[in-house]
């Protein structure tokens, strides 16, 4: 059983490495190849599954440790995999969406050239992905860590010829590198503490280490989190992640990859739990990014920009989840999942709704597409009930827990914690119900598609099945092929129904419990009440939202808005504080090094090369080439020699 | 007159001393001073046959013999043969031309040679033995005895050099000849081809009052040929420019005839007026 | 008497040079076959010292020891320990691809063809393979004044590699004005290296003055003097230990090279062809770092721990500095050369941090490196051999025209950022987990480099590789099979490395233990014994 | 008189002949002066070999004078020769002995 964990990640990795070296001998196939081992690994996750399933709650943790991979010293780092509940239930979400994200692609990137390699970065990412969940150190953690974000910059840039497209690849990557020094110098910590920085002695005896240490260990972990799942302050890459196609969007930039935070810290909790600081600054990014991204997502005219804001505003509930401890793990992780699978709908119905309207992004052209896309319509319909936690449905559950949980914290924190948890609740209503309204309802605003010169935003459908239309034309949207619309009704699906299974018997708390512990925090407020809470603030929400796109209508041109709405369509102004003081700062910086490495260190050098030759330019002169002058000079030397030689004597 | 473990010589040889002494030192002074070499070779010689003489009175009697017939009469004579082939008559300029250069000779000979003295007084030399014993069996004989068996490697190796020096001089001056030398038909026909001096070449000057190889001759406009001397000549600075000479020559002419002919002068000039 | 290896690895380049060098001015292709196989003869050599190598035996094996310079107790003894080892491993390995990629790199100009006495190719051949030769023995070397010769040495043909080889670079009209800044180029390297072997000479010469003093006969043997300094017939003076040190480690320094000694790199590299520039970083320059470890810390432990502060600032100065000048390049060659100061920063850095993770990421660094390098740089160099501008600015979209090309390019530039799972980031890692263990403060600054070295590698492919497809890249042919045959193996050997990197750490650690011992420190101690006691599990 | 007085004397010689090679351009004349600084450390050889009742003095001062000979006669042909070459035998003409 064991073997098969290690074949779990292989099965994609092989259909990366053939699918990327291949020749184009396998344009034709290659697609359906990685579609199949990204199926492969699902169903091998299925079957560790149903093994995990027959045994004991408290044995079902699997380790296999594959060969050694640096041993030097006392440093040892193995190749080995750790499979528990946690890692299964993070197996199963990237295997599954991860397949059907696949499916989902072979009609979406149809038309693309280069439709082989990208399958084999997708499969690549699965590898990476899966590496991460099941590793069972951090060291090897921190290879798929950084596995998942070279597969990401590969995806997001995967449209290399636009130059947006490569400028956010490189943003992605440089700003989770940043995160990734906090991993290593997290894993560096436990190096010099422990000795280790496999999760079994770390964890295990992590109450022993002070606390200072669990804090810089825990702290470290929050950056890395942070630059991973694009929680402030390293959020800003997110946004501009969007450049990628759809599907990667869906995949990697909403369900998986940006998680990986979340299981981070949740995996490390042993270290949170020693650490209240790490833990309250855990909170901390978790609450402002709930409210950040939520602010960011309510401003966005891009219908993806406004998915990315949500999906940075959801993650910030389950890190601020991840960050109450043991009362809040197991509903980071089920929001989480839920998350996945909502979050990959919406973003499939949002590419659905591109590929019908000429790689169209803006909302504000679009408009009364319910009637066009019937199935688009109805599960990007249910993936939004989910979202904003309409009861019944996944989202209701997995966030109504957290709320609760944030309460449940307990005294002044909790209040504030559960206020903004509710405000978010409210805001994601609010901008879930904007996009709605202004994709799907209302007049048509359909604009002519985009000259050619214009570089379109999506070129993947660049070329439609009938072609029959080129630029300067109205858009006919129209339902997408069957590979793109079952995937999206079998995530529709699980975004109607995980929240009830997971909750049901408290399924997935029982299932979580054994590794990520729980306990029941005492809320100063009921559950009831809470729940009437979040109903309410629901309300409001819609309405608000109601209120101002659905009664009137939407105007082409976006209005100037207030100063909030213009920061917040510039991402709250980060990227111009990045860009002042990191761009124009560094390359102030580079330039002055380079002149100081010119002037000085290089200066010091040449200056002394030309003193020694101005020097010897006029030693030269002494040389006049006059037997004469030599001579006496030799005449000189005797005498000086005769003189020192007399000189001894007399000594 | 030497006398073996002495630390005083003989009066007579002192008296001989003093008054050589002077002539050697002022012999060395004019070789370095004097402007021309031939004049420098001969105050060498004369210190050298000073030198020979002291020599003799240090009992090196052969050496004292060499000195005379092998330096002073062989070598220095060479000298004097290439002073001859260079040009006896060429003086040097005595302006020097490196800046300095004559301060700081004065300098390091003043320098070197108070370093000597004091070495040499240092010295405690105040004793010396005499070669009575040495040159009891001849000096020739002992000189002998030494250099053929203590310095006889050295002999041989002198032998060599000699030799060597010997073929040197004569590889260094001898001139290859590489082509054959051109017949004077070539050479006509050369001239003829390059159409430069078909007619042969000015000869030297041929005049009343000198034929010389070293005068040049006179162009109709009275100035001096350079073809008609040797370029040897013209390069040793040995040519003499008659061209002035004769101007005033016949300057020199007119005004004694003028004098001797005064009246007719005035005459002429009369007539003149008239 | 055994066969003398050793000699044998350093005698067949130096016999390929001078063969390969005497081939007639119209047999060029020969000469070119005949240098492949004189350096597939060494890699043969090299491969068998590898394996008869044994790891767990003792400090210097196949050891030759030979009477030289009696008078002066100069012997030619050489012998290699597991550093010693791979490293020759490296430079012979590294060497046929070198070649392969200068395959028409050094084709006389048309110009001169009519001149049949004008032979570059045959001297480019026989100089690469004079400078492997002076390498291997360097490595080899286990006396000081030996070490010394070759170490000076290899300047000559390197200074001629640099000096007589460039880019074709199209416009015959500045080819006068690019054969001049190379010509500096090449002067500049000469004399700092040479202005640093003379500090070393004369710390060489101190060295024999101490051993002559107290031992009764002066000895430049590095295991006699190891042995003399451990049972205490031999103590340095702590001035005399430190200035000797400090001799022997400027040299190192200027070879390695370490801020602010770098100067001359980017110019050598950026002047010469890419295979000239692979030979230096990733190869001539190991030597620099290579003699630290064996001879700094070696000879003179105390002196080395006297001096460890001032150098690991200088490293971490070197890691940031290297990383942001890199980054402000605009020329591609001078881009890798800054980063590759970068990279020496991290080695020296794990050089000096004193720990078995330190200097056994260092030493697996200094592979790693080689390898990465090479593959970037020779990527580059076919890059700029199809454009024939080195200037970032001149290419745009280059993926789209050359996919092959462009892929293998991110390969050698995501093993240049040390990307888990490539070659580089293991030793990257070790070492920053080295420095941290002893020097936290050291250890996270260091790892600050990690990001700008992404910055600079993915500003360098984004600039050239992406974006729409520059009128002057169109058309711009793939890699050729003969310069996949280079890269391929590169590329493998990267990945292999990087996910089993056991191999080499296998025959490395015994030494870096060695080392370790030779200068008295030991790893520090984790704060918490864990409960499972030793290792990861 | 004490015989130092012929080091004395010889040692004035040498210094003129030194002096005197500084100072005179003629290449003969510096020949010449070369010969009388030869001939002063005869001198000092043949006193010193009286000074010392042995005649290996007057031996070297003979080697010295045959070597002179050589020289002589190898040097003048030099001056020959360049005489021919250059038409002069100034020293300062051939001041070739810088880059």
């Amino acid at each position: 059983m064991e073997n098969l964990i290690g074949l779990l990640v292989l099965a994609p990795l092989l259909g990366a490495g053939i699918l990327l070296c291949g020749g184009r001998a396998l344009d034709r196939v290659g697609h359906w190849l990685g579609t199949l081992l990204a199926a492969v690994s699902f169903a091998l996750g299925a079957v560790l599954f149903a093994d995990m399933l027959g045994r004991d709650a408290e044995d079902r943790a699997l380790d296999v440790t594959v060969f050694q991979w640096v041993p030097v010293g006392g440093f040892r780092a193995d190749v080995g995999f750790h499979l528990d509940q946690l890692s299964m239930t993070f197996v199963l979400l990237i295997t599954g969406v991860g397949t059907l994200i696949h499916l989902y692609s072979v009609g979406y990137m149809e038309h693309d050239e280069r439709r082989r390699r990208f399958f084999g970065y997708l499969n690549l990412f699965l590898a990476a992905m899966l590496l991460l969940v099941v590793a069972d150190n951090y060291l090897l953690l921190y290879v798929g860590w950084e596995g998942v974000g070279l597969a990401s910059y590969l995806l997001i840039g995967f449209w290399q010829h636009k130059p947006s497209a490569a400028t956010a690849a490189k943003k992605a990557f440089l700003v989770n590198r940043v995160g990734d020094v906090g991993l290593s110098i997290a894993i560096m910590l436990m190096f010099t503490t422990f000795g280790t920085f496999a999760f079994d002695p770390v964890l295990g005896d992590a109450d022993r280490a002070g606390e200072g240490k669990l804090t810089a260990i825990g702290l470290m972990l929050l950056l890395a989190a942070c630059g991973k799942s694009a929680q402030v302050p390293l959020q800003s890459w997110l946004g501009d992640a969007m450049e990628g196609p759809t599907p990667v969007s869906a995949l990697i930039h909403a369900a998986t990859m940006v998680t990986a935070g979340v299981y981070l810290i949740t995996r490390s909790g042993a270290i949170f739990e020693g650490a209240p600081d790490a833990q309250l600054a855990v909170v901390t990014v978790g609450a402002v990014t709930l409210l950040f991204g939520a602010i960011v997502g309510c401003a966005k005219d891009d219908i993806k920009k406004a998915l990315a804001g949500s999906t940075m505003s959801q993650i910030g509930y389950m890190v601020l989840a991840a960050g109450l401890g043991p009362i809040g793990y197991v509903f980071a992780i089920m929001h989480l999942v839920t998350h996945g699978f909502f979050k990959a709908g919406l973003f499939l119905g949002a590419g659905s709704v591109m590929h019908g309207m000429n790689d169209e992004v803006d909302m504000r052209r679009y408009g009364g597409l319910w009637r066009y896309m019937p199935v688009t319509f109805v599960t990007f319909g249910l993936g939004y009930l989910a979202i904003i936690g309409f009861p019944g449905l996944s989202g209701f559950f997995s966030k109504d827990k957290i709320i609760e949980a944030a309460f449940a914290k307990g005294g002044t924190e909790g209040w504030i914690l559960g206020g903004t948890a509710l405000l978010g609740a409210a805001i994601t209503a609010y901008y879930m119900t904007r996009v709605m309204i202004m994709t799907f309802f209302g007049e048509k605003r359909w604009a002519p598609a985009p000259s050619p010169d214009r570089p379109s935003a999506e070129p993947a459908a660049e070329k439609h099945g009938d072609g029959t239309h080129g630029a300067g034309e109205l858009p006919h949207p129209h339902e997408s092929p069957k590979s793109m619309t079952i995937p999206m009704i079998l995530l529709a699906v699980g975004s109607v129904f995980a929240g009830g299974l997971f909750t049901l018997n408290d399924t997935f708390l029982k299932w979580l419990e054994p590794v990520t512990g729980h306990e029941e925090g005492d809320s100063p407020v009921s559950a009831l009440t809470v729940t009437g809470a979040t109903m309410a603030v629901l309300v409001v929400g819609v309405a608000l939202a109601w209120a101002q796109y659905g009664r009137k209508p939407v105007p082409v041109t976006p209005p100037r808005g207030s100063l909030l709405t213009r920061a917040a369509r510039r991402d709250l102004l980060q990227d111009d504080f990045n860009h002042i003081v990191l761009v124009r700062g560094g390359e102030q910086l580079t330039r002055g090094l380079e002149a100081i490495d010119r002037t000085v260190v290089d200066g010091a050098v040449n200056g002394t090369a030309v003193t020694v030759g101005g020097l010897s330019g006029r030693m030269r002169r002494l040389q006049n080439g006059y037997a004469r002058s030599y001579a006496v000079s030799m005449f000189g030397g005797a005498a000086v020699l005769i003189a020192a030689t007399l000189l001894m004597r007399a000594v | 007159m030497i006398a073996a473990g002495d630390s005083v010589t003989s009066t007579g040889e002192a008296v001989q001393f003093w008054i050589l002494a002077v002539v050697a030192t002022g012999g060395a002074l004019a070789t370095v001073l004097m402007r021309k070499a031939v004049h420098s070779a001969l105050s060498l010689a004369g210190t050298m046959i000073v030198l020979a003489v002291f020599y003799l009175a240090n009992g090196a009697y052969f050496l004292g013999i060499v000195q005379i017939v092998v330096y002073t009469g062989a070598i220095m004579m060479l000298f004097l043969f290439v002073v001859m082939l260079v040009g006896v008559s060429a003086a040097d300029s005595l302006r020097e031309t490196i800046r300095g250069q004559r301060w700081l000779a004065a300098l390091c000979g003043l320098g070197f040679g108070i370093l000597l003295v004091a070495g040499i007084a240092n010295a405690s030399l105040h004793h010396f033995d005499g070669l009575g014993q040495a040159n009891s069996g001849g000096n020739v004989e002992g000189l002998a005895a030494l250099v053929f068996t203590k310095y006889v490697f050295a002999f041989e190796i002198t032998g060599a050099l000699l030799i060597t020096a010997a073929v040197g001089a004569m590889v260094l001056t001898h001139r290859e000849r590489i082509r054959r030398a051109a017949t004077q038909k070539e050479l006509s026909r050369q001239r003829v081809r390059e159409n430069a001096h078909v007619a042969p070449l000015p000869a030297p000057g041929t005049y009343a009052r000198h034929n010389a190889n070293d005068i040049p001759a006179l162009l109709p406009d009275g100035t001096p040929s350079e073809l008609s001397v040797s370029p040897t000549l013209r390069a040793r600075g040995q040519v003499r420019d008659v061209s002035g000479e004769a101007l005033a020559d016949l300057a020199a002419l007119e005004q004694r005839s003028r004098e001797w002919l005064e009246r007719d002068g005035d005459e002429d000039r009369k007539g003149a007026v008239k | 008497m055994s066969f003398p290896l050793l000699t044998a690895t350093a005698a067949v380049p130096a016999a390929g040079a001078v063969l390969t060098a005497a081939v007639p001015a119209a047999k060029r292709e020969a000469a070119k076959w005949l240098a492949l196989l004189f350096a597939l003869a060494t890699l043969g050599l090299a491969a068998v010292q590898l394996a008869r190598f044994d790891p767990d035996g003792k400090t210097f094996q196949l050891t030759e020891s030979h009477a030289w310079i009696a008078d002066f107790g100069v012997r030619y003894e050489l012998g290699v320990d597991g550093i010693g080892v791979v490293l020759v491993a490296l430079t012979a390995l590294l060497v046929p691809f070198v070649l392969l990629a200068g395959w028409h790199d050094a084709e006389p100009l048309e110009t001169a063809a009519a001149d049949r006495r004008w032979r570059p190719t045959q001297g480019f051949f026989a100089l690469i393979l004079m400078v492997e030769a002076m390498v291997v023995i360097s490595f080899e070397a286990t006396d000081v004044f030996l070490f010394y010769v070759f170490f000076e040495a290899m300047l000559i043909p390197m200074y001629f590699l640099i000096g007589g080889f460039g880019d074709r670079t199209g416009e015959p009209a500045d080819a006068g004005e690019a054969a001049a800044r190379r010509s500096r180029a090449a002067v500049k390297f000469l004399l700092y290296n040479l202005a640093g072997g003379l500090v070393m000479l004369a710390a060489v010469v101190g060295l024999y003055a101490v051993t002559a003093d107290q031992l009764g006969a002066g000895t430049f043997s590095l295991q006699e003097i190891v042995q003399a300094r451990s049972s205490g017939d031999l103590k340095f003076a702590t001035v005399t230990e430190r200035a000797l040190f400090l001799g022997f480690f400027f040299a190192f320094a200027v070879k390695a090279p370490l801020w602010p000694l770098h100067t001359w790199l980017p110019g050598a590299m950026g002047e010469a062809t890419a295979p000239v520039a692979v030979l230096i970083t990733a190869v001539v320059d190991k030597v620099g770092t290579f003699a630290m470890l064996r001879f700094c810390l070696q000879l003179f432990p105390g002196a080395s721990k006297w001096a460890t502060p001032v150098i690991i600032a200088l490293a971490l100065v070197s890691i940031l500095y290297g990383a942001l000048l890199a980054v402000a390049q605009r020329d591609i060659k001078r881009l890798i050369a800054y980063a590759s100061i970068s990279h020496f920063g991290f080695i020296i850095l794990g050089v000096f941090a004193m720990t078995t993770q330190g200097q056994g990421g260092a030493t697996l660094y200094m592979v790693n490196h080689g390898i990465s390098t090479a593959a970037l740089m020779l990527v580059a160099g076919f890059l700029i051999s199809r454009r024939g501008s080195r200037l970032i600015a001149d290419y745009g979209g280059v993926q789209k025209v050359a996919p092959v090309l462009a892929g293998t390019f991110l390969i050698g530039g995501l093993a240049t950022l040390s990307l888990p799972g490539l070659a580089p980031f293991v030793s990257e890692f070790l070492v920053l987990v080295g420095t941290f263990t002893r020097y936290p403060v050291a250890g996270a600054i260091a790892t600050v480099g990690i990001v700008l070295a992404a910055l600079y590698v993915l500003v360098l492919y984004q600039r050239t590789m992406t974006g729409p497809v520059k009128e002057s890249v169109r058309g711009m042919p793939d890699l050729r099979a003969r310069e996949l045959v280079v890269v391929t193996p590169l590329i493998a050997l990267l990945l292999f490395l990087g996910v089993y990197p056991k191999p080499v750490t296998r025959i490395l650690d015994p030494a870096v233990e060695h080392t370790m011992s030779q200068v008295h420190k030991t790893d520090p101690r984790p704060d918490v014994r864990v409960s499972t006691a030793e290792g990861a599990k | 008189m004490n015989p130092v007085s012929y080091l004395y004397l010889s040692a004035l010689l040498f210094t003129i002949g030194g002096v005197g090679v500084l100072v005179r351009r003629n290449a003969i004349v510096v020949f010449m002066c070369v010969e009388l600084m030869l001939n002063a450390c005869n001198l000092a050889f043949v006193t010193f070999s009286r000074m010392h009742g042995n005649l290996d003095g007057q031996i070297i001062a003979f080697f010295t004078m045959v070597v002179a000979a050589a020289e002589v006669v190898v040097g003048l042909a030099i001056i020959v020769s360049v005489y021919r070459a250059r038409h002069s035998a100034s020293v300062d003409d051939a001041s070739l002995l810088k880059l």
